[in-house]
């Protein structure tokens, strides 16, 4: 069976919208790095499938995920240390802790 | 004649002024007024001579076939507005300005000497010295322009010489205000001069009086038919250069400033206030004389507006009880004589002659004879001021035992005020009243009441100073007369005024250089005298003796005895205007507006940015969830924007 | 480039200002050198200039502009540093000259930081004499700029009263104006040469291009016109003057109400008609009623104000709307007159805010109702005012009734209904002039004394009377001979006569 | 594989050679002696690649493939970041000394020196894989940087907003090029997608893939709306991290927007994205100039001062032609030295005394008359008042603007002009607080350190100077011109 496109597309276009969401309600850093996560998976998924899909012949939407999954581990860790930090500093997590500088 | 003594006559008189305006700090009084005098008695003998010269020495420059020319004796160009329109600034030389060359420096020459005992012990006498040059400077500049502009120039330069004597005594907020009077109300009337010169120059392309007047019907051509609201562009000119005249003249309705000005010194107001500036209206109609003919509407206009003053003035002046108050009046009412007098000139045959020229010889002859006779009124009041140091004649009465030369000189310029023969008025007003009952009945009858009335404030005047009663205060502080330097004017005067009126003036000024042989009228005359003689006759009955008649008269119209006495509330309406409609109403509106609105709206446009500001800046709330909501939903705001402005 | 001497009207500020760089900070008698020598240097050379340039125009030479020069500046922009002069900047150029040297004495005891007083002092004057030499639009923008944002600081630190507040407003407004009009040269630039041709900045290739169609020519206008106007004190635009004048320090008063507010005029005159001859044409009648009102409505306001210098902050409102009016007059005459107004308002008003400042240096207050009878404390400085005054009311012998007069005169000339009535409101402004100058001049020099404690004041110093008696003479000077100012200028209108006529 | 085209990295590898450097000498090192001299060390070296750069032509190749290009245009800006970035060690040099912050300084130098890299990578890539390598390197160590000073917790609440919106406008910009790739035809070479995105091909789609990468890079450049995180980092972040956010990572992203729209999605410019970015910059300047209105602290006030300059920026990119880009290139070098100028004073202030507070400065001219002339300068610089060079960069760029004729571009410059006002406004704030206020001054009178003062005579120079002397423009001019080829502006 073909699948079309469309059916990888709104899958990715879910994930899109979860990770946003779950980005603006979370009240958990990693919970909301895990939400960044998803969103750069949507993207990732977005590029193999067009490269599968539209392009077949050709390599650069595969290498470009790869290259991508690569920067968002290294996103993920630096932001893991920075949470970790602020962690030592103000004892938790919660992001509603971090808004003291404002207006 | 060459340019020399002409320039000569314009620059000893401003020297002075800066001589003794820069330089005065540094003389003594002394110093001053000799030289301010001897600058003057130059620039007499000089007008004498130039005078004498156009007038006598028959030279073919000035007259040419028994016509008296209009010579140019030097014309510069002092500033170009376009390739015609050139202000110019001359000299020219005709009848009326030689006579006002005359009159001018006379009565100032005689004005500076009198100042040189009334005003020794005041402050700031160099000062005065200073602006009375300045003020001669100027009259002086006015009568001899060639042009309208240039008379318009000097026209508000004795309006500040004006402004600056009136406020001389500059400790006194009444002099104060006078000044400002005098100087806001003329100027107010220059407003129409310039305008009138603005609508004349822009048809007739020209400033020139010579180039105007020769051809007054090719300017009424170059209007082209040209009106605004239902009157031709000329006569609108006409009027409103006229309106100008109003305003130095102290004409209805402008008249209110010239009773404030006699708070100047009381030589000034016998030099500018009653001989020269005043009768700047007269001349100013004069010298255009005959572009007012070509339209007679404007004429008509200088007819009634001189009638109606004169009648007004005359019965103010019956009311009043500052003995320069009025010597005011009468002196409105005098010059309002020669406008009417100008008025019924035209050129309109009436039984096949030609009337023209005898109200015009008529109104310069009284103008010449006016200023001998004011002046002479006016410095002896200042010697009556000056004796008992008040201007209300109730500190007067019974003088005529103390100052037997005032007396003499006073009673002399109150006949010739009155038209008694042999004294000069007399035949100045008798062709100014031939001229007014040969125009129209209605003109001579109102006129002659006019002169009527004159002789009636004029005795009454001189009985309350002279005779009526004697003042107690005498016994402590007696009045005496004047040191010489104050009467040697009155005297010379005085002796003009009595011998003026047998100059045959009509051989030397008429409108338009042709001689003109004065006969005196007898039946015009007699009605004249007549009149004259009863108005003298009841001011006797009433005022010779302290009497209950005066309070009898008084009490009989007390309303229009106070109305007349409050001079029928001209001060009051301004007042009212200025202060209460002009400065409260439309100044203190548009301060507001100012302040409140257009202000407003400059910091109501900063208040926004700021109100703004604050409003928006729950938008960096510090939430890291609300910065990444912001920036999607931005995101896609955009291209959901973008998407929907392209399809 | 430095053998053109109109380059040394920027040179000398610069150098004046690093004159004063070096000064120490108390080092008062060196800063004074400095300020003198520079002041005295640049009269010189105003004075030089205007005689080389009178013996040019009386050889014969008739171009456009004369002593010019160009360098290449931005290349890639075409932007050149352009000047050269006609009689108008000639003139202009004088004015600025005379009132920077009264300025400098009249702000000779000047505290706190005099050295940067002087500093941003000169800034200023770079400034304005940039624009006046200027014939390049982008270098003259830029040298507009800098004058005004000395101002700043200028009243600000130097300034009396609610000075932050004015001070601020001032500059807001002004660069407000001048956003107005870099948009509109902006747009005159590229619309500078005929398509494919290489656009310039420089205005008389610009008038000589021709190439600004109609449309662009009515944006552009607008926009120009409003940028100069808000520095000419136009109607709506005017209110940083008020405030501006009445907080800045008496120098400063005086070159801004007697130089810079100069610039607006002679912008709109060198760009925004010149340029756009079309749009002039069509135009003028909005700007007319709008300088209208500022002529009427400034003297209306100023007669109720009871501030000196709030009084003559609306006079000037009164008599720079005059300037605009008669440039909108589009003719010879009327242009003359504006040239002259400009002259006689900023030697008359720079007079009037140096007497001020020094009435206000010895009383502490300039509410008129607070004094009275000063004529007899200070006799010297009340008859610089009398003068000044009868100089602002139009005075024959003064130079405020020529300019008038001139104006009056050439507005005239248009003979439709419009023009007429616009011109008869504009000259009932001298007499609501007379109104509020002899109000002022009864209040506060004739009369009773007010104050007792101003009976033990002083009459001018030397250098008070050296600055004063500069700007008299100036004044009586083209009241009594105006002609001559006529004649210099008057080559300079041709071209724009002609642009104007060309474009109907 | 051909190793020589590495040889045409020339600026990359200078700046990789010094990172090494620092980084060995970091490692070998004792405490001691480390204090003394990796500082010299590494300004010196710094200092000399940065002439090195300034004096090596540009090879003008193009390597891999296409994905990398040293031309002058991008040697120009790389010119021109190294000098801020040269300023920036000079005005941190006091605070790297700091107790707090001496024995980590080494990773300070080193991770900037990365970032710088990524930043090189970003303006030279001409592939999308090389721009988010560059892009990525640029932005992850900064998160780290702005973390720096660990005992203060604004530092972390800084650097958790930092990292938290840099990964999700990462992301963003991955999906948006994720879209971008279906445009493609198979490439993302901005020369091959410059062929498959024509006027034909628009579509809902692209526009939205348009609008992720605009919000992907409007994110570095701070524009609105996408702005939010750049006050509370900047007020958080070190002061020398700080300065260098505001210029650098500003800069560079500015002349990369401009390379990738103008290269790639030329052809949709007056379709899509001019109306894009004539909305976002109207809302940049505009909301940056009133939320700068009420600020009080410096670093945040200069936060939104910048937020606004971008707008100002990124009228070049509206330009969009080679005037445009030589506009962009002179303003980002003025907005370098007048920026810095700004934050030399803050941060020399801050490292004195401490304080941040614009009252604070009221009256400083009283005590440090040198500080208040320099901080006047720059405040009318990025004001735009002449003969300051703020003047010419704003003229300049608007005269590109407007060059292209059209009336709506000529209201988005009046926009502009009239939102200068308002900017004029807080930055006279500054000004007045320095020199009108009548306070007693709260800063007391001291000397400088002598990197502070060197770094502010070169700003002071630069303000100075830079509009003055037409050379700067016209270089930028001039690299720009002879980088044209490789621009190869399509379809504007």
């Amino acid at each position: 069976m073909d699948l079309s496109m469309l059916w990888y597309l709104v899958p990715s276009v879910v994930m899109l919208a979860c990770g946003v969401y779950g980005f603006v309600t979370r009240k958990n850093l990693i919970a909301i790095l895990i939400s960044l996560e998803l969103i750069l998976n949507s993207a990732d998924l977005n590029f193999v499938v067009f490269n599968r899909y539209l392009f077949p012949d050709m390599m650069e939407g595969m290498v470009f995920t790869l290259f991508s999954i690569a920067i968002a581990a290294a996103e993920t860790a630096v932001a893991i240390a920075i949470i970790i930090n602020v962690y030592r500093a103000v004892g938790a997590t919660d992001i509603n802790i971090v808004n003291k500088m404002k207006h | 004649m060459g340019i020399t003594l002409p320039i000569l006559i314009l620059a000893i008189p401003v020297a002075m002024f800066l001589i003794l305006g820069i330089g005065g700090v540094f003389m003594s009084r002394k110093t001053a007024g000799v030289l301010g005098i001897l600058g003057m008695g130059t620039t007499m003998t000089l007008a004498y001579i130039v005078a004498f010269t156009y007038f006598f020495s028959g030279s073919p420059e000035f007259i040419v076939e028994g016509v008296r020319q209009q010579v140019q004796l030097f014309d510069v160009t002092w500033l170009a507005f376009t390739q015609k329109l050139v202000v110019n600034i001359g000299f020219i030389l005709d009848p009326i300005s030689a006579m006002m060359l005359v009159v001018i420096t006379t009565i100032s020459f005689m004005v500076h000497l009198y100042s040189w005992g009334y005003m020794e012990h005041e402050p700031g006498f160099q000062r005065y010295y200073a602006f009375l040059s300045l003020f001669s400077f100027s009259m002086l500049g006015l009568v001899v322009a060639t042009n309208i502009f240039q008379m318009y120039i000097f026209w508000e330069l004795v309006g500040v010489s004006s402004y600056l004597l009136i406020g001389f005594f500059y400790k006194l907020p009444s002099a104060v205000s006078a000044s400002k009077k005098a100087f806001i109300v003329t100027r107010f009337a220059d407003l129409g001069f310039l305008i009138g010169i603005l609508v004349l120059s822009y048809y007739s392309e020209s400033f020139n009086f010579i180039t105007l007047t020769h051809n007054p019907e090719s300017v009424l051509m170059s209007t082209g038919g040209a009106t605004f609201m239902g009157c031709s562009a000329l006569t609108w000119a006409m009027v409103l250069i006229f309106v100008g005249g109003m305003g130095k003249s102290a004409m209805m309705p402008l008249h209110i400033w010239l009773p404030d000005a006699m708070e100047g010194p009381t030589p000034v107001s016998a030099l500018i206030h009653a001989a020269t500036m005043v009768v700047a209206g007269v001349y100013l109609v004069a010298r255009m004389f005959p572009l007012y003919c070509v339209v007679d509407a404007s004429l008509t206009f200088v007819t009634c507006v001189g009638a109606i003053t004169a009648f007004y003035a005359a019965v103010v002046a019956c009311t009043q009880l500052d003995i320069k108050r009025v010597l005011a009046f009468s002196t409105i009412s005098q010059i309002a004589f020669m406008m009417v007098s100008l008025g019924v000139a035209y050129d309109r045959p009436i039984e096949g002659i030609h009337y023209t020229g005898l109200g015009y010889m008529a109104g310069m002859f009284h103008l010449f004879t006016h200023a001998m006779f004011k002046a002479l009124l006016f410095l002896g009041a200042g010697a009556l001021i000056h004796a008992v140091h008040s201007n209300n004649y109730t500190k007067m009465g019974g003088l005529r035992k103390y100052m037997p030369i005032t007396h003499l000189t006073f009673l002399i310029g109150c006949l010739a005020i009155a038209g008694i023969w042999p004294f000069s008025g007399f035949f100045s007003k008798d062709e100014m009243l031939a001229a007014m009952f040969a125009n129209h009945w209605f003109w001579g009858a109102w006129m002659t009441m006019v002169a009527g009335l004159t002789a009636f404030y004029m005795f009454r005047l001189y009985y309350l100073i002279f005779w009526w009663d004697e003042n107690p205060e005498y016994a402590e502080h007696r009045p005496h007369d004047a040191p010489w330097q104050m009467s040697v004017p009155l005297i010379f005067l005085a002796a003009v005024s009595c011998v003026a009126g047998f100059i045959p003036f009509g051989e030397l000024v008429t409108w338009n250089g042709e001689p003109y042989h004065i006969h005196i009228e007898g039946a015009v005359a007699a009605t004249s005298l007549t009149v004259a003689v009863l108005a003298i006759a009841l001011a006797t009955v009433m005022y010779r003796k302290k009497n209950e008649w005066p309070a009898r008269v008084k009490n009989m119209w007390p309303g229009l005895w106070t109305a007349a006495y409050h001079r029928f509330y001209w001060d009051e309406i301004y007042m009212f205007i200025t202060h209460k409609i002009i400065f409260g109403g439309i100044c203190r509106s548009i301060a507001w507006f100012d302040r409140h609105v257009i202000d407003g709206a400059m910091n109501g446009m900063a208040w926004i940015t700021q109100k703004t500001s604050f409003a928006i800046r729950g938008m960096q709330s510090g939430q890291i969830q609300a910065y990444v909501l912001w920036y999607f939903l931005g995101a896609l705001l955009l291209a959901a924007v973008t998407w929907l402005a392209l399809i | 480039m430095f053998t053109n001497i109109l380059i040394w009207f920027v040179v000398i500020p610069v150098i004046m200002m690093i004159g004063l760089g070096l000064c120490r900070n108390s080092g008062m008698k060196a800063i004074r050198a400095v300020m003198v020598v520079g002041s005295t240097a640049l009269l010189a050379l105003a004075i030089w200039l205007c005689v080389q340039f009178l013996q040019l125009r009386a050889a014969g030479v008739d171009d456009e502009m004369l002593f010019t020069g160009s360098w290449l500046w931005y290349a890639p922009l075409n932007i050149h540093l352009a000047v050269g002069v006609d009689g108008i900047s000639v003139l202009m150029l004088m004015l600025s000259a005379i009132i920077v040297f009264a300025g400098t004495f009249a702000s000779w005891k000047i505290t706190p930081l005099p050295k940067n007083f002087f500093l941003w002092f000169c800034l200023l004057s770079t400034g304005v004499f940039g624009f006046f030499i200027s014939i390049d639009m982008f270098t003259m923008f830029m040298f507009y700029e800098v004058a005004l944002i000395p101002m700043y600081l200028l009243i600000g630190v130097w300034g009396t009263g609610r000075k932050e507040y004015s001070a601020m407003k001032l500059t807001l407004m002004l660069m407000g104006g001048s956003a107005f009009l870099m948009l509109g040269l902006l747009g005159i630039y590229w619309h500078s040469a005929p398509e494919g041709g290489q656009c310039t900045w420089n205005i008389l290739e610009i008038s000589h291009n021709a190439s600004i169609d109609a449309s662009w020519q009515y944006m552009l206008f607008c926009f120009t016109f409003v940028g100069f106007g808000v520095l000419g004190a136009m109607f709506p635009f005017h209110t940083w003057s008020p405030d501006g004048h009445a907080c800045a320090p008496t120098a400063v008063s005086m070159l801004h109400a007697g130089v810079l507010m100069k610039l607006g005029g002679y912008g709109c005159f060198r760009i925004a008609i010149f340029l756009l001859p079309q749009a002039a044409n069509e135009l003028a009648w909005i700007f007319i009623i709008l300088t209208g009102i500022s002529i009427v409505y400034g003297a209306f306001s100023a007669c109720v104000q009871t501030d000196l210098k709030y009084i003559n902050a609306y006079s000037s409102v009164s008599h720079c709307g005059m300037v605009l009016f008669a440039i909108l007059m589009l003719n010879t005459t009327a242009m003359t007159g504006a040239i002259l107004q400009m002259l006689s308002h900023g030697l008359m008003t720079a007079l009037f805010f140096a007497l001020i400042g020094m009435i206000y240096g010895r009383t502490h207050t300039r509410d008129i109702r607070q004094m009275g009878g000063l004529m007899k404390i200070m006799p010297y400085l009340g008859v610089c005012y009398m003068i000044a005054g009868f100089a602002s009311l139009g005075l024959p012998g003064l130079s405020g009734f020529v300019a008038e007069m001139t104006i009056f005169f050439g507005s005239f000339q248009n003979a439709d209904l419009f023009h007429r009535v616009f011109v008869i409101c504009a000259t009932a402004s001298i007499v609501i002039t007379a109104v509020y100058i002899l109000r002022v001049v009864g209040k506060l020099l004739l009369g009773p004394v007010q104050d007792k404690h101003h009976l033990e004041l002083t009459d001018a110093t030397w250098w008070e009377r050296f600055s004063t008696v500069t700007l008299i003479v100036c004044i009586a000077g083209i009241g009594c001979f105006p002609n001559w100012i006529n004649e210099t200028i008057q080559h300079s209108f041709v071209p724009i006569i002609n642009a104007i006529q060309a474009a109907v | 594989m051909d190793y020589s085209q590495f040889g045409a990295m020339i600026p990359e590898l200078i700046v990789l050679g010094i990172f090494l450097v620092v980084f060995f000498a970091d490692l070998i090192a004792g405490d001691k002696s480390r204090k003394c001299f990796l500082t010299p060390l590494t300004t010196v070296l710094f200092a000399l690649g940065t002439v090195a750069i300034w004096v090596i032509p540009a090879s003008g190749e193009t390597v891999f493939g296409g994905m990398y290009v040293n031309d002058s245009a991008t040697n120009a800006i790389k010119a021109i970041l190294n000098i801020g970035v040269f300023i920036v060690f000079l005005q941190s040099a006091k605070w790297v000394e700091s107790d707090e912050v001496a024995i980590r300084k080494g990773e300070f130098y080193e991770l900037l020196l990365v970032t710088l890299f990524g930043m090189y990578l970003m303006v030279s890539a001409r592939h999308f894989l090389l721009f988010i390598i560059g892009l990525e390197s640029a932005s992850l160590p900064l998160a780290a940087m702005v973390a720096f000073n660990k005992n203060h917790y604004e530092s972390h609440e800084a650097a958790v907003k930092y990292i938290m919106t840099a990964v999700f406008s990462s992301a963003i910009l991955l999906v948006g090029l994720s879209f971008v790739y279906a445009f493609s035809g198979g490439s993302l070479y901005f020369q091959d997608l410059a062929v498959t995105i024509q006027t034909g091909s628009m579509s809902g789609l692209l526009i939205v893939a348009l609008a992720f990468v605009i919000a992907g890079l409007g994110f570095k450049l701070s524009l609105v709306p996408f702005h939010l995180w750049t006050a509370d980092v900047y007020q958080g972040a070190p002061t020398a991290i700080t300065s260098y956010l505001s210029v650098i990572s500003k800069g560079s992203a500015a002349f990369a927007f401009f390379i990738i729209f103008t290269q790639c999605f030329g052809s949709v410019y007056s379709d899509a994205w001019e109306w894009m970015l004539y909305a976002v910059i109207i809302a940049t300047i505009t909301v940056g100039n009133l939320f700068a209105i009420r600020q009080k602290n410096m670093k945040r006030f200069m936060a939104f001062s910048s937020i606004s300059q971008a707008g100002y920026i990124m009228l070049g990119a509206m330009a969009a032609d080679t005037l445009g880009l030589a506009s962009m290139i002179f303003y980002i070098f003025v907005y370098i030295v007048s920026n810095l100028g700004a934050f030399a004073v803050i941060s020399t202030i801050e490292n004195q005394t401490g304080r941040l507070s614009m009252d604070d400065y009221n009256g400083l001219h009283k005590t440090n008359p040198w500080l208040s002339f320099a901080m006047t300068l720059a405040m009318f610089s990025l004001a735009g008042i002449p003969p300051f060079a703020g003047f010419f960069s704003k003229i300049l760029i608007f005269t590109s603007v407007t060059g292209t004729g059209s009336m709506a571009l000529y209201m988005l410059v009046l926009i502009a002009l009239i939102n200068t006002i308002i900017s004029l406004y807080y930055y006279l704030l500054v000004v007045k607080a320095i020199w009108i206020s009548p306070e007693a001054p709260k800063v007391e009178s001291f000397r400088s350190d002598c990197g502070s003062r060197i770094a502010l005579w070169i700003c002071v120079a630069g303000i100075v100077f830079f509009g003055l002397v037409p050379y700067i423009y016209q270089y930028c001019v001039s690299s720009v011109e002879a980088s044209a080829g490789f621009l190869s502006m399509f379809g504007v």
